[in-house]
């Protein structure tokens, strides 16, 4: 495991991508940066733009307005890096499943612009806190 | 060729780069740590601000194609040797190795990593970074008066006691604690309150590219170019609080005694940023600006009458 | 999208990383007041009103609970007693106390985010982080009665889905009284702060006769004077038998919406323990055999204003027609009123003060005349947290000890 | 205004509806025909100031209805002028946005997925579908899947 690897996994800065949710997501991954769930302590930060981030937190169902600036967030962000599909909408379009508006599950559209892009999931709707934190590492345990 | 050999080992590994960059390290871990825990949080464990950089290293670098890609490229470079020759100065002046008038090369290089910052977002092409990098533009020409006003002031206090020759030297201020009157004292206030601006650390981090906002001068960058600027920054979360030191507060000796008082002096400049850091809430370009020339300004220039004045009656309080 | 700063801006950067929902908001300003709001949406449309068509009945509270985060309980209320209207349902005593619980339990939780929320925006970030600490336990009680932290999904058609289990009680009335301690100092330290009364006075002022023309509703409406609360007009669960006051301010500015959403999360802590106290015992849900042709409004009282759900079924097992309206799509549109004339460092502010679902404050590009970008929203909350930063100065520090709080 | 007056001043609207339903006690259809529409919201908004509370477009296969419901706070009863729209090539209603502020969107809404074309509305623009949504195509209508 080189040390590229290594310090990816220890210092994992991720930028949110909020695609059409109920922004229950959204407020869990708030959750997260609050003292009870702190992440800081994995390294794990949030930051101001697509260019730092190593990791994509993708919210919500893509709809077809916010599908374009998802790839073009997704093309923009520097690789290696990981696709998080956030709760049941970003895994498969969750409950609004073949709704008219709806341009189709976030790994859909993110593959359309890179076809080996890494996607990890993490069902849950909203997923716990905790859901989040295990699937982050064990995301970057995979890798 | 020996001498080549050391003075080599002595700017890149010793006192230089390798040894700056760990202490740099180590004191931008102190401040977010003591940040986490005053809002109840953990905070990031020790080895972060090293990982990240190392990090950032194995990162694909993008270029917007509107940038201009020479310029893009060479801002941070430019940046980080000039904190890189700044550390080195200030370790030497330390150890006694120092050439006339070194005060105002080190205030030049102190203006280098602000001109790339500058340089770098202007080149990047995008609407926010320009906006980013005007801030910056206003927020330089904010702190650099009252920032050279304040070693006027340092210089004058010890010039009283120097031989003309050495006046300007930084080993001969080294010896002497101009903090120790009222004017040096004020200026030492105001020279702090610049280099927290220089850092860009809140309550003047305006123009920083904010972890929790999208602005900022850096928001063009990634992979290594991005962490060349992280390097630029830690290094100078060293050099600056170093230069304090050494200027004002009688620098940092080479053996025992002296190497204690030094790094405990350091630490303690260190906590005086940190603590500004997590007690104030942002403040607006333009008051920063009116903060730095209506207040800081005059309050300096009667610190330099005041100097003058101790100088010419001896009183060395003043 | 590197749209150049003419017309749209919409650069790639401003996804806010904190959060961000899909409303943006384009305001242009000349010097530093603001003259013209527009706002696109369009980013969070799921069409959800053509897909509860191709649900049953029974199924559908699932996919209302979904619209909004943090109002997942009276989306779902408000579509099930329209439902009970057309069906004409008698739900058992015991469900109708039950659904207060857990609405007014998501009050709590929701309206503790907003102080947190309003506190980030003007630089008090210690309140963002008390206030979501706090807010906690109200999640982790919600946890333990329906089963999660949010999209609580208990209602169905002629009752609820999960009793409250009696030995979660005494553990509701203990978290209560911490809940009840705690939003004592927050509202103590945001009612006389000086700092926070010269920040958010006659800020964002939604005049009384603006608030009826855009017929805004909750506490957006209650701040400006205007005393409407769905719980007290047209009663629905078991409100009409616990004893509670409406509570309104006239003032209409920040400052007011602020006090009547604190005031309020003390009246839903006392409904809870009422309720609790006075649950009847019994079935917890009615048997619904089918539903007849016909039509029914439903409306319940969310945090953030009156939902209305209108539905329409002939007969068959599926609505035909279901008509959503959230409380936002009324409040925000009144910032056309609210927010023209103000300066622009107060805009997030103003934005915040309707609390449409937390995020849609995020993102905001304000362009002057001929259309350049000169704030965006970082700036605009930097605009906004410098201005507290000198009225401190000005005022002086009240400094809020971390163990007072 | 309790409900007995509320009942009493809704006939003298009797003459240009085509009839009064109610399925509650507090909640009343009142039905009329596309051109009076908008006297009865203003007679609904101005003199009896109910509360607008919004505007449901329904595709009743043979016709299109519009109902705009307005809300008594004083009493809890929820009044809804249902207006039906014969002409279904090119549906039209005259818009009740300069009466209410609070209606353009959802007009705007209504216009996107139904097609319902609101006459002297400010700007009926798109609102709620997305920029490249196909023209003509009104995802609410009966004849379209989802």
């Amino acid at each position: 495991m080189n040390w590229k690897l290594w310090s990816l996994k220890k210092s994992v800065w991720v930028f949110h991508v909020n695609t059409g949710a109920c922004n229950n997501c959204d407020i869990e991954i708030v959750n997260l940066l609050t003292p009870k769930f702190d992440v800081e302590r994995f390294g794990i930060k949030l930051v101001g733009s697509p260019r730092h981030a190593d990791a994509l937190l993708v919210t919500g169902v893509g709809t077809r307005q916010a599908a374009l600036r998802l790839q073009e967030v997704y093309r923009q962000t520097s690789k290696p890096c990981v696709v998080f599909c956030m709760g049941a909408c970003a895994c498969g379009t969750g409950i609004f499943e073949g709704a008219y508006h709806v341009a189709g599950p976030v790994d859909k559209i993110v593959k359309e612009v890179d076809p080996n892009a890494i996607v990890a999931y993490v069902p849950g709707c909203p997923p716990k806190p905790e859901a989040m934190i295990s699937g982050v590492v064990k995301a970057l345990a995979a890798i | 060729m020996m001498e080549v050999l050391t003075n080599l080992f002595w700017i890149l590994i010793f006192p230089g780069f390798v040894f700056t960059l760990a202490v740099g390290l180590l004191a931008s871990w102190l401040v977010r740590k003591v940040s986490a825990l005053v809002q109840y949080r953990v905070g990031p464990p020790v080895y972060q601000p090293a990982v990240d950089v190392m990090k950032l290293m194995g990162k694909e670098i993008l270029i917007p194609e509107e940038a201009h890609r020479a310029v893009f490229v060479a801002a941070p470079l430019v940046g980080l040797s000039g904190v890189l020759l700044l550390a080195a100065m200030l370790w030497l002046a330390g150890a006694g190795v120092a050439f006339v008038g070194d005060v105002i090369v080190a205030i030049y290089l102190m203006v280098l990593p602000s001109l790339a910052l500058i340089l770098g977002s202007s080149s990047s092409g995008s609407p926010h970074a320009s906006v980013g990098a005007a801030r910056e533009m206003k927020l330089v020409m904010g702190y650099e008066l009252p920032l050279i006003l304040a070693f006027i002031v340092a210089v004058v206090k010890t010039a009283g006691v120097l031989e003309p020759a050495e006046q300007l030297s930084l080993v001969a201020i080294a010896q002497h604690t101009p903090v120790a009157s009222i004017s040096g004292a004020l200026a030492f206030i105001v020279a702090l309150l610049c280099v927290q601006a220089k850092l860009g650390f809140v309550p003047f981090d305006i123009a920083e590219s904010e972890t929790e906002v999208a602005s900022g001068v850096m928001i063009e960058y990634s992979g290594a170019l991005l962490a060349v600027w992280k390097l630029m920054q830690t290094l100078m979360l060293v050099a600056l609080p170093l230069f304090l030191v050494v200027v004002f507060l009688g620098g940092v000796g080479t053996s025992g005694w002296a190497l204690g008082g030094g790094i405990g002096k350091y630490v303690i400049v260190l906590v005086l940023v940190i603590l500004i850091k997590n007690t104030n809430p942002r403040v607006r370009i333009d008051q920063a600006m009116r903060f730095f020339w209506c207040y800081c300004g005059p309050l300096l220039v009667a610190a330099v009458i005041l100097a003058m004045l101790g100088n010419y009656y001896g009183l060395t309080w003043l | 999208m590197k749209e150049t700063a003419r017309k749209s801006v919409l650069a790639v950067g401003p996804f806010h990383p904190l959060q961000e929902e899909m409303e943006f908001f384009q305001l242009t300003v000349d010097g530093e007041t603001v003259t013209d709001i527009d706002v696109r949406i369009s980013y969070n449309h799921r069409g959800i009103e053509k897909l509860s068509e191709t649900l049953q009945f029974d199924q559908v509270p699932f996919l209302v609970s979904r619209i909004c985060g943090i109002c997942s309980a009276s989306h779902p209320l408000a579509y099930v007693q329209a439902v009970e209207e057309i069906a004409q349902v008698k739900v058992p005593e015991r469900a109708l106390y039950v659904r207060t619980i857990i609405n007014e339990l998501e009050r709590i939780h929701s309206h503790l985010l907003w102080v947190g929320l309003a506190g980030h925006f003007i630089g008090y970030d210690t309140v963002f982080m008390w206030a979501w600490k706090y807010r906690e336990p109200v999640l982790d009680l919600l946890e333990e009665i329906t089963g999660n932290r949010n999209n609580y999904g208990n209602v169905r058609i002629g009752g609820c889905r999960e009793d409250v289990p009696d030995d979660v009680r005494p553990r509701i009335l203990a978290e209560l009284d911490t809940i009840e301690k705690k939003t004592e100092m927050l509202t103590k330290a945001v009612l006389d702060d000086p700092v926070l009364h010269a920040r958010l006075k006659g800020v964002g002022v939604l005049q009384k006769d603006a608030a009826v023309d855009f017929a805004v509703t909750g506490p957006t409406a209650r701040g400006s004077g205007v005393p409407i609360d769905v719980r007290h007009d047209d009663p629905y669960a078991a409100y009409a038998d616990l004893d509670w006051k409406v509570i309104s301010q006239t003032e209409g500015d920040v400052f007011a919406k602020a006090v009547v959403r604190l005031l309020e999360t003390f009246e839903s802590i006392k409904m809870v323990r009422e309720a609790l106290q006075k649950l009847p015992s019994g079935p917890v849900a009615a048997e619904v055999k089918e539903i007849p042709p016909g039509e029914g409004c439903g409306h319940a009282e969310a945090p953030r204003g009156e939902t209305f759900h209108y539905v329409r079924s002939d007969g068959g097992n599926r609505p035909i027609r279901h008509k959503v309206r959230a409380p936002s799509y009324v409040n925000v549109p009144s910032f056309k009123a609210s927010c023209i004339g103000q300066h622009i460092a107060d805009v997030t502010l103003t934005l915040a003060a309707v609390d449409p679902c937390y995020s849609c404050t995020e993102r905001v590009a304000v362009l002057d005349s001929h259309d350049s970008v000169i704030h965006d929203y970082a700036s605009l909350l930097q605009l906004s947290r410098a201005k507290t930063a000198q009225l401190r100065k000005e005022i002086g520090t009240p400094v809020m000890k971390l163990e007072d709080i | 205004m309790n409900q007995q007056t509320l009942d009493k001043r809704l006939e003298e609207t009797a003459d240009r509806l085509i009839g009064i339903e109610r399925t509650q006690e507090n909640r009343v259809y009142l039905l009329c025909e596309s051109e009076n529409v908008y006297d009865v919201c203003r007679f609904l908004f101005d003199t009896l100031n109910l509360r607008f509370v919004i505007t449901t477009g329904v595709d009743a296969e043979h016709c299109f209805e519009v109902l705009h419901h307005f809300a008594d706070d004083e009493c809890g009863c929820m009044v809804t002028v249902k207006a039906f729209v014969r002409d279904r090539e090119n549906p039209e209603l005259d818009s009740i946005t300069p009466l209410i502020p609070g209606a353009e969107w959802i007009e705007r809404e209504i216009h996107d997925i139904l097609g319902i074309a609101f006459t002297h509305h400010p700007n009926l623009q798109r609102l709620i579908l997305n920029d490249d949504w196909p023209e003509g195509v009104y995802p609410l209508r009966k004849e379209v899947q989802p």
